[in-house]
């Protein structure tokens, strides 16, 4: 129980520092990485307590995807580092300040207004041989097979907004027309032209 | 007699309609004709009535025309009472108006707007019936009302000329100024009556007079003083009283015809008859009374010493006619109802040949006013000058003439009226009564004297023209002397002593004067007699001698007066600062009254403060609010979180 | 014919199909057109006929019954129990008559003188009687409320179309203080609809109130009507409204819209919250008599005729208010009634006499462009005729006997007098204070010599301006001359209206 | 899981196919053939509503394990969702075709956002109704976009997105609190849990509440979460604003509905204090800011924050009457929009959008009749009868007098005074000014046909509101 | 014991923190991106946590369709960085005000 308090106790404070990188790194590409970071420690702590499915899940699909999507996009759009540097600037304290208030009522909520039946410890361990995975599988696709299919809806208009929002016919592109090309016939490919001689002055 | 009543009214009014509507179709003839048929036709009628009155023994006559309108209980309605004080008051409307249209025939001849003067005296004759015949408070207000527009517009006549039009805005905003005591008056009427109607009202004026009014809360008024008194402040505008007169003189503006027949025969003379009508009323509060008596007697000297220093004729005219109205007013508030009407009658016949006369004059000279300018007309004008000469002696009260019996029995009425009490009210009426004679002999001949004798200062150019003007003039002011010489004598008996006026004048058995000085009345000729033992008749001949001696015999001594007392004269000339009063206090304080109002209250607080302040401050709210929406997205990001935060702190600690 | 039972709908939507029908015949700013022609006439006939159809509604009518009649009653929206529900009474009849009198004047007058959208004009002109006539025909109080604001939009575009320079302010201001009034009328009606469950007004009659309910809704009355009066101090919107406004639009505000809110407090305020109005009655009758004296003197100093004559509008709204509400300060005996008599007889007084003045106005404006005081002077010697009727409809302005002015004005005076002495003494003010600043502007208008070369070249009135005055001075000497017909129609229903506030609801 | 829940759903599942067709079906459409994606489109509304009406339950019916719901009030929404979604395709075609912008994917993108508001408005448990929400705001964000070279379509798109984000981690992060105490995602069952259970309704699931209120408020655009909504309006291409302003306020209604009544009832009372500050708040300061206005789209903007203000005041009576108001005010606030954005599309042309108000001017002498509706617009925007919108604000100001507010009552008035005032400024430029631009309004007749039955709706429905409200309130009762 | 409450807090702090990122950046559009997927992984603590506390597993199986969404998201979200990046060759956070008032 210590050694899980221990790993606990760590993961999150590497958790905690490296979301304060993320949001204080000078580079974005130091930023993005703070965030990969902060989501493998969220992924230790899900282990901890036993989301394994969901553990993997973020790491694949988070890091896997997500965040190499953001680095894309970061090299891609060749930000001036420098020129982007933060500025704290002095609305920065009165930010911090509402978060501390926001922090401080999370506080009370969490650990002094919550009654006493929400105190008990460690959450209950699952059975012997149960399957994390295989108990969100079953509902998945029983209970939830609507929202999943949302779900698939939204990747779909994803993709659909993506694209209509990136893809582009660059102008200068240049982009055989085959159809075209094939069905030319001879006397399109020269065009004779009358002209009148040059008049001498 | 319905018949002829509606008759005598409608007559009038037909023929001003006609004349003022289809003035062009008609012509000039046409208006004249119809208007002075007609205004003979009520004449005639009236005299018909007033002999039947007299002699004929017809009781009085309380008709309803027809129901003006009925609410709550409150009968408005249109209807006649002809009594003897009636008839005597439309005989004398209607004779001095027939004068007066015929006149102006020759009066108006080459003015363009002739139709439209025909048309105008004529609906004023019709205004004026309506008001002498009225049954009712209403429509005695509307007569009221009626002839005060009909002067309005005929002083304004000559509406190009500045003077006129600013005379009848003036005559009408002071007799506004009664009017609104008057309409309070007649408001207080129906309140404590229920009634409009004379007979009811006259009816239940005991119960009236035993109430009280709290008009300042913890001071009582009796209820018959204050509908008295505020009846009274309607007179005083219409009869020109102190301190309402101040329209009269300017309203010399209008044409003469006018002066004679609205502001010195008819008309001024409505406030006069209205108390006299009244008496039942007036009778049940010697407050009233004496308040009446008072302003008489005040109006009756001091605009008579104003008389005195003024150089135009139709103004010196006018300020006798405010003296003379200030004689009747006086006897009113004496009791002497009689007497006052007496002299209303007299006063209308002599008033109207004087101005007339004087009209003759202008006429004459083209115009001219002014009599400084004028002087030696008696052999230019002998018709215009014995009738002048008729109409001011009965204007001092030369014994024998229709004034002599009128004012002498006045002033012997306010001598008598005792029961006023031998305090300041008896002796201001009757000393004011008593000098006044002295000063009316002394303005009269003043002008008398100035306008036909003596040396001729007219211009050259004038004096070439003079002549004696047309029969349309000479005729209607023969008929009128005739009247101011001779009436009074014949008349004064029945008048005055022999209960001639009935039921119509109520009088309080402790206040009849006139009942008094009928037990030693022994006829005109004794009271001719006897006139060269008064006072009265030592102070006017004292008042014409001085007149003689200061501008005939040394015509030199006024302006050494003028100039020895020059403080003095101004005040008179000045009118007693009166006009300057009126026109740069209240007028002219109205207006910057207005302006503050309008400037500071509706544009500064009302609209400025509150309802542009407003717009104002809700547009520059929108200008600040509109800041917060920055444009960045931190901003906003950030005004959520407030937001979130703000819920959250409201669950935790206030909830 | 007899077509009694939906006569009240016919005077109603009759002139509303008939703006529907112009706005379909469209503009053509050629005034000799045809299509212009038939778009005139059109107008004139249907408000013309609009005026025969309540001649009969006049015919028909009976005094002798406080009850409503005409009645007619349809469901229309069943979901929150409101009906479409018509009738009128002796207060609704006259104001209804006068609407259709006034409004074929008005198309007359503004006959060629509009050369911009004529037909929208007109439209807006017809619709906008459909409307009003509407207001003073619904017993139901939604449909009230909507005829009520609906009656804003024609005036508002009347006025900023058509109007003068500062028309935008002017309209925008009328709008929104009118606006502003009504919506809190709204938030009152529908608490009594959550009281009642029904918009019937007989329903809010008879509902029983508490004194703070009353009180309450009391104020939403009078924010409502008050601004229509308009009474003191929210009356700045008229002077501006009226200067700025066509001259039809002027006379329809003055003779008709501004009855609106005098004919809201007798239909509404007293009788649904009888006891708020005895507690407030006195600040109504501080408030009327502050504008008869207050408003007599801004009045005094205009040099606009057009705001001289709205703000003696003002001063002549007073007499409404001061008549309506003396009931509570008279202690016994009669003069309630002819208070509330006296106020009616006035509104309708006032809207011809209003009318008829902004109709002279209007004639000299179509001459010389100019409202200003001073740049007129002897138009009598250019224009005797009108000259003639300016006098006439100003003495009636000034409320002088004979004319329609004075009925109303006498009745209350009356009135006033019998509740206090100084009510009385303040409303009899405007005998000077009316006669001082009309006359004083026709003395420098009117009269003068020929103040310019303009004023030289004044041509006088034309037969179609003639007709229109000689009506209304026809009018206005009738009423004046014998309102018994008038008061006649009022008299039952003022005086069942006196018991019914004469009993608490509390 | 049987047959049945698939019938249930069939609108969705319809939808769902023709979108994937027409979507197959415009990759193979030229340019100059785009018409055919716009009336394939058409037709998949057409066929959608078709499948609504056919499969309208008479009662409420609940299928895939809880997750989805099909009852009276969802039937009107999808339906009237359909609609304005149709009507905004309707009036978008010209003006795409005008601006080069006619590509198929506004249509496909439009479709998936009608999608993702019929899973909201069906939505039975807050795992659905945040998918569903996820759906329209991602379609949404995309079609904000949609101009890929305008700079500022771009900026409005990625403001509405970021903050759309946060107010969708704080609805999820309110989720999982109220998840967290209740133990369920169902609204039926968290209702049945907070009524079993009274320590339940204490702090945690206030929290809870709070968080969802910000995701609701936001999705409305009410105060102080309404700063992404006049950006985007103004941002956005006109056609996707008026989508944008007024199915979508359906859903944010069935959101509203579904969490706070469905499910969280019975916290009415501390809910609605929430939301009253918000609502009021809302209809403050968009009346007062929108007079500050000169870009038309972005006043229309500020004025539904005011009107939401209204809206959520007769949620926040919490009374069948208040929730028939707010269905009331909802559906005719969205008629009055589409016609106001639709008459802003009539007036642009191409290179030329007419989004200023001062572009007003004239218009009656332009176009006397599209000024008479634009007028007949602002006043039901202004709440003067007859206009429809006059009896949206009597409703609402009716359920919140039952329930005894009456400074709010008044409160509202007074501001709907405000409004009046940017309203009437259009009517003013309209009617009052001289016109700028002389340019013959271009519109196809169908368009025009559209509009005016439009502009003629909110006098006509103002005529005869009975049934509609006779309908609301059934709903509103339906929702026990 | 490590149970509900730490992971409560986990998670409250990576919410705040993502919070304070947002706040406080004033320049990077992509870092804001990045706060908002802290702010999605704060929300998936919480759901893990409350579905180990309650021993239901619909709260995972939210998580699993908040992953999912969060990707379409963070790819639309890319999607217009890149356009907005096009059209104005700057994703400073600074220069996005274009519209206000």
């Amino acid at each position: 129980m210590l050694f899980h308090a221990f790993l606990f106790y760590t993961f999150a404070a590497v958790l905690i520092g490296a979301a304060c990188g993320v949001i204080f790194s000078r580079n974005p590409v130091h930023a993005i990485m703070f965030l990969v970071l902060a989501f493998f420690q969220s992924a230790m702590l899900w282990l901890l307590a036993e989301a394994e499915f969901l553990a993997i899940v973020l790491v694949l699909v988070y890091v896997g995807a997500v965040m190499v999507l953001f680095l894309f996009v970061v090299m891609m759009l060749d930000i001036n580092v420098e020129a982007i540097r933060r500025g704290m600037t002095r609305y920065a304290s009165l930010g911090i300040a509402v978060a501390l208030i926001m922090a401080f009522q999370l506080v009370q909520l969490i650990w002094l207004r919550s009654g006493t039946e929400t105190l008990p410890g460690a959450f209950e361990a699952y059975p012997e041989g149960y399957s994390n995975t295989k108990a969100l599988g079953s509902v998945l696709y029983t209970e939830h097979v609507y929202a999943f299919e949302i779900a698939a809806v939204v990747l779909l208009l994803a993709i659909v907004a993506a694209i209509t929002l990136t893809m582009r016919k660059r102008p200068g592109l240049k982009v055989q027309n085959i159809s075209a090309q094939v069905a030319v016939k001879a006397k399109d490919r020269i065009r004779v032209v009358k002209m009148n001689s040059e008049k001498k002055r | 007699m319905y018949n002829y009543y509606l008759a005598i009214v409608l007559a009038p009014l037909a023929a001003a309609i006609v004349a003022g509507l289809f003035g062009s179709t008609i012509g000039r003839a046409g208006a004249h004709w119809i208007t002075i048929v007609a205004v003979g036709v009520s004449c005639a009628l009236s005299l018909l009535v007033l002999n039947n009155m007299f002699w004929g023994g017809y009781e009085s006559e309380n008709i309803s025309v027809y129901t003006w309108a009925v609410t709550d209980g409150l009968r408005m309605e249109v209807g006649f009472l002809v009594d003897r004080l009636t008839a005597l008051m439309m005989a004398v409307v209607t004779f001095v108006s027939l004068m007066v249209h015929v006149y102006t025939i020759g009066y108006m001849h080459d003015d363009p707007g002739y139709q439209r003067f025909f048309s105008y005296i004529s609906l004023f004759t019709f205004s004026m019936l309506m008001l002498v015949m009225s049954n009712n408070f209403l429509q005695l207000f509307f007569g009221w009302e009626a002839v005060g527009l009909m002067s309005y517009l005929l002083i304004g006549f000559w509406f190009k000329r500045e003077s006129a039009i600013f005379a009848n805005l003036k005559a009408f905003l002071v007799n506004r100024v009664g009017d609104f005591g008057f309409i309070l008056g007649i408001a207080g009427v129906v309140m404590f009556t229920g009634s409009l109607d004379y007979a009811e009202v006259f009816a239940s004026a005991d119960s009236v007079a035993a109430q009280n009014i709290e008009v300042f809360s913890g001071s009582p008024w009796n209820a018959m003083t204050l509908v008295c008194i505020l009846l009274f402040i309607g007179a005083m505008g219409k009869s020109a009283q102190a301190p309402l007169h101040v329209w009269l003189p300017d309203s010399m503006a209008g044409p003469t015809p006018i002066s004679a027949l609205i502001h010195a025969a008819t008309m001024v003379t409505a406030g006069i008859f209205m108390v006299a009508r009244m008496s039942p009323l007036f009778e049940l509060s010697e407050t009233a009374l004496a308040v009446v008596i008072v302003i008489g007697a005040i109006t009756a000297f001091f605009t008579g010493l104003l008389g005195i220093v003024q150089n135009d004729i139709k103004r010196v005219i006018a300020y006798s006619t405010l003296s003379q109205l200030g004689y009747m007013t006086v006897a009113l508030g004496a009791s002497a109802y009689g007497a006052a009407i007496f002299h209303l009658m007299t006063h209308a016949f002599f008033k109207a040949l004087l101005f007339l006369a004087a009209g003759s004059v202008i006429i004459a000279l083209h115009h001219e006013q002014d009599i400084r300018k004028m002087g030696g007309l008696r052999k230019y004008m002998p018709i215009t000058y014995w009738t002048a000469l008729i109409g001011s002696l009965a204007l001092i009260g030369f014994p024998g003439s229709s004034g002599f019996f009128s004012k002498d029995l006045l002033i012997e009425a306010v001598r008598e009226s005792h029961w006023h009490g031998q305090g300041a009210v008896y002796w201001i009426a009757y000393l004011s009564v008593l000098l006044g004679v002295f000063v009316t002999a002394l303005y009269s001949f003043r002008m008398f004297f100035l306008v036909f004798h003596g040396e001729e200062r007219m211009d050259a150019e004038t004096r070439s023209h003079v002549h004696e003007t047309s029969a349309v003039v000479t005729v209607p002011l023969i008929l009128l002397a005739i009247p101011s010489a001779a009436i009074g004598w014949f008349t004064v008996q029945d008048v005055l002593f022999d209960n001639y006026f009935g039921d119509s004048i109520v009088v309080n058995s402790a206040h009849d004067v006139l009942g008094h000085m009928g037990e030693a009345f022994h006829g005109s000729m004794a009271l001719f007699l006897h006139s060269v033992q008064t006072p009265v008749f030592w102070l006017a001949a004292a008042g014409a001698f001085t007149a003689w001696f200061l501008y005939l015999k040394r015509p030199d001594i006024p302006a050494t007066i003028k100039d020895r007392v020059s403080g003095l004269y101004n005040l008179l000339d000045r009118k007693y600062y009166m006009d300057d009063l009126y026109i740069k206090g209240f007028a002219a304080g109205g207006r910057s009254i207005g302006n503050m109002l309008w400037h500071v209250g509706d544009e500064v607080v009302i609209d400025g403060l509150i309802v542009n302040g407003t717009a104002n401050t809700i547009g520059k709210l929108a200008g600040v609010m509109r800041q917060i929406q920055t444009g960045y997205l931190y901003t906003y990001a950030f005004a959520m979180i407030i937001g979130l935060t703000m819920l959250l702190s409201w669950l935790i600690w206030f909830r | 014919m007899d077509f009694s039972q939906n006569i009240l709908s016919i005077l109603i939507w009759l002139p509303i199909a008939g703006g529907l029908l112009l706005l379909a015949i469209g503009d053509d700013n050629d005034v000799q057109s045809s299509r212009s022609m038939t778009m005139r006439i059109v107008a004139l006939g249907m408000s013309a006929l609009t005026f025969i159809v309540s001649i009969a509604l006049y015919k028909w009518f009976d005094n002798g019954t406080s009850a409503m009649q005409f009645v007619e009653r349809v469901s229309w929206i069943p979901a929150l129990d409101v009906y479409y529900y018509l009738g009128i009474d002796g207060i609704s009849a006259p104001l209804i008559l006068l609407t259709t009198f006034i409004t074929p004047l008005v198309v007359i007058a503004g006959w060629d003188s509009i050369k911009v959208r004529p037909a929208q004009y007109f439209a807006a002109f017809l619709i906008l009687e459909g409307l009003m006539i509407g207001v003073f025909a619904a017993l139901d109080g939604l449909l009230f409320y909507v005829f009520w604001e609906a009656m804003l939009v024609p005036m508002f575009l009347i006025i900023g179309v058509w109007g003068g320079a500062r028309r935008i302010y002017a309209t925008l201001k009328f709008f929104l203080y009118t606006f502003l009034g009504s919506v809190l009328m709204l938030v009152a009606f529908i608490y009594l609809y959550g009281l009642t469950g029904s918009f019937d007004l007989f329903e809010f009659m008879n509902v029983p109130l508490g004194m703070t309910a009353q009180r309450l809704i009391f104020i939403a009355f009078l924010l409502a009507f008050a601004v229509k009066v308009p009474m003191w101090p929210v009356h700045t919107w008229l002077p501006d409204a009226h200067v700025e406004a066509p001259t039809g639009g002027s006379v329809i505000l003055a003779a008709i819209m501004l009855k609106m809110g005098g004919y809201g407090f007798v239909r509404l305020s007293l009788p649904i919250v009888p006891d708020g109005s005895a507690y407030f009655a006195g600040l109504i009758i501080a408030l009327s008599l502050i504008a008869i004296v207050y408003i007599g003197f801004v009045a005094l100093m205009q040099k606009d005729m057009k705001k001289l004559i709205a703000y003696s509008s003002i001063a002549h709204m007073g007499f409404v208010t001061l008549g309506f509400f003396l009931l509570w300060s008279i202690s016994s005996g009669t003069g309630a009634g002819l208070g509330a008599t006296g106020g009616m007889v006035q509104m309708v007084s006032h809207g011809l006499i209003s009318g008829a003045m902004f109709l002279c106005v209007g004639v000299l404006y179509d001459r010389m462009h100019s409202r200003q005081i001073a740049d007129y002077g002897g138009v009598a010697n250019t224009m005797p005729k009108f000259a003639a009727f300016m006098v006439l409809f100003s003495m009636a302005n000034a409320g002088l006997p004979g004319t329609s002015g004075f009925v109303g004005e006498f009745m209350v005076i009356i009135a006033s007098f019998k509740a206090n002495f100084w009510y009385a003494f303040l409303a009899a003010t405007t005998l000077v204070l009316g006669a001082a600043y009309t006359l004083w502007m026709v003395k420098r208008v009117i009269y003068g010599e020929v103040a310019n070369d303009k004023v030289a070249d004044l041509e006088d009135l034309n037969q179609r301006e003639f007709f229109v005055l000689a009506v209304l001075a026809f009018a206005v000497l009738l009423i004046g001359l014998w309102p018994a017909p008038l008061v006649d129609m009022m008299n039952v229903t003022i005086e069942h209206l006196m018991q019914q506030i004469g009993q608490s609801k509390l | 899981m049987e047959l049945t829940d698939y019938i249930s759903a069939a609108p969705e599942m319809t939808l769902l196919g023709l979108i994937c067709v027409v979507l197959i079906a415009d990759l193979f459409v030229e340019d100059e053939r785009r018409m055919l994606t716009f009336w394939m489109s058409i037709a998949a509304l057409v066929i959608t509503g078709w499948s609504l009406l056919a499969t309208a339950p008479v009662d409420r019916v609940v299928v895939f394990s809880g997750s989805y719901v099909s009852d009276p009030l969802s039937q009107i929404l999808k339906i009237t969702a359909v609609g304005f979604v149709a009507l905004a395709f309707l009036y978008a075609r010209d003006y795409l075709r005008a601006n080069g912008l006619h590509k198929g994917e506004f249509y496909t993108l439009g479709l998936f956002g009608l999608l993702g508001m019929m899973i909201m408005i069906s939505a039975n448990s807050l795992l659905t109704m945040y998918l569903g929400l996820e759906t329209l705001a991602l379609s949404l964000y995309a079609l904000v976009a949609i101009d890929r070279d305008n700079a500022t379509s771009a900026e409005s798109a990625m403001k509405y997105f970021v903050l759309g984000a946060i107010a969708s981690g704080a609805l999820l992060y309110g989720i999982s609190w109220i998840y967290g105490v209740t133990g369920t995602l169902k609204f039926e069952e968290i209702a049945t849990a907070i009524a079993a259970d009274p320590g339940l309704n204490s702090l945690p699931l206030w929290f809870g509440l709070a968080f969802v209120i910000v995701g609701i408020a936001f999705k409305f655009g009410a105060v102080p979460f309404h700063m992404w909504l006049p950006d985007v309006y103004q941002g956005a291409r006109t056609p996707v604003t008026l989508y944008l302003a007024s199915a979508p306020k359906l859903a944010a209604l069935a959101l509203t509905l579904r969490i706070l009544v469905d499910g969280l009832g019975g916290l009415h009372d501390v809910w609605s204090d929430m939301i009253m500050v918000v609502a009021v708040l809302s209809l403050l300061v968009g009346n007062v800011i929108a007079i500050a206005q000169t870009n038309i789209k972005r006043m229309l903007g500020y004025s539904t924050i005011a009107h939401v203000g209204f809206i959520l005041l007769a949620v926040f009576c919490g009374t069948d009457k208040g929730y028939a108001a707010a269905l009331f005010y909802t559906l005719t606030y969205i008629v009055a929009a589409a016609g106001a954005f639709g008459i802003v599309i009539l007036l642009s042309r191409r290179g030329f959008e007419a989004d200023n108000i001062s572009d007003f001017k004239g218009l009656n002498a332009r176009s006397p009749w599209f000024a008479l509706m634009m007028m007949f617009l602002m006043l039901s925007f202004t709440g003067v009868p007859p206009f429809i919108g006059f009896f949206g604000k009597l409703n609402v100001i009716d359920a919140v007098l039952s329930s005894g507010y009456t400074g709010l009552a008044i409160l509202m008035v007074l501001a709907a005074v405000v409004g009046a005032f940017y309203y009437l400024r259009v009517i003013w430029y309209m009617y009052f000014e001289p016109a700028e631009d002389q340019a013959v309004l271009q519109a196809s007749p169908d368009t025009r046909l559209l509009l005016s039955a439009n502009g003629v709706a909110v006098l006509a429905l103002g005529i005869v509101p009975g049934w509609l409200w006779a309908l609301c309130t059934q709903i509103a009762l339906s929702m026990r | 014991m490590i149970g509900l409450q730490h992971y409560l807090t986990i998670s409250a702090m990576l919410f705040v923190l993502s919070i304070a990122g947002i706040v406080i950046n004033r320049r990077n559009l992509i870092l804001l991106l990045m706060c908002i997927e802290l702010m999605l992984l704060a929300v998936n603590f919480n759901f893990i946590a409350f579905s180990r506390h309650l021993g239901d597993d619909t709260g995972q199986v939210f998580v699993f369709f908040i992953l999912t969404v969060a990707a379409a998201e963070a790819a639309i979200g890319l999607a217009i960085l890149v356009v907005l990046f096009r059209n104005r060759r700057s994703i400073n956070v600074q220069e996005l005000n274009t519209m206000k008032g």
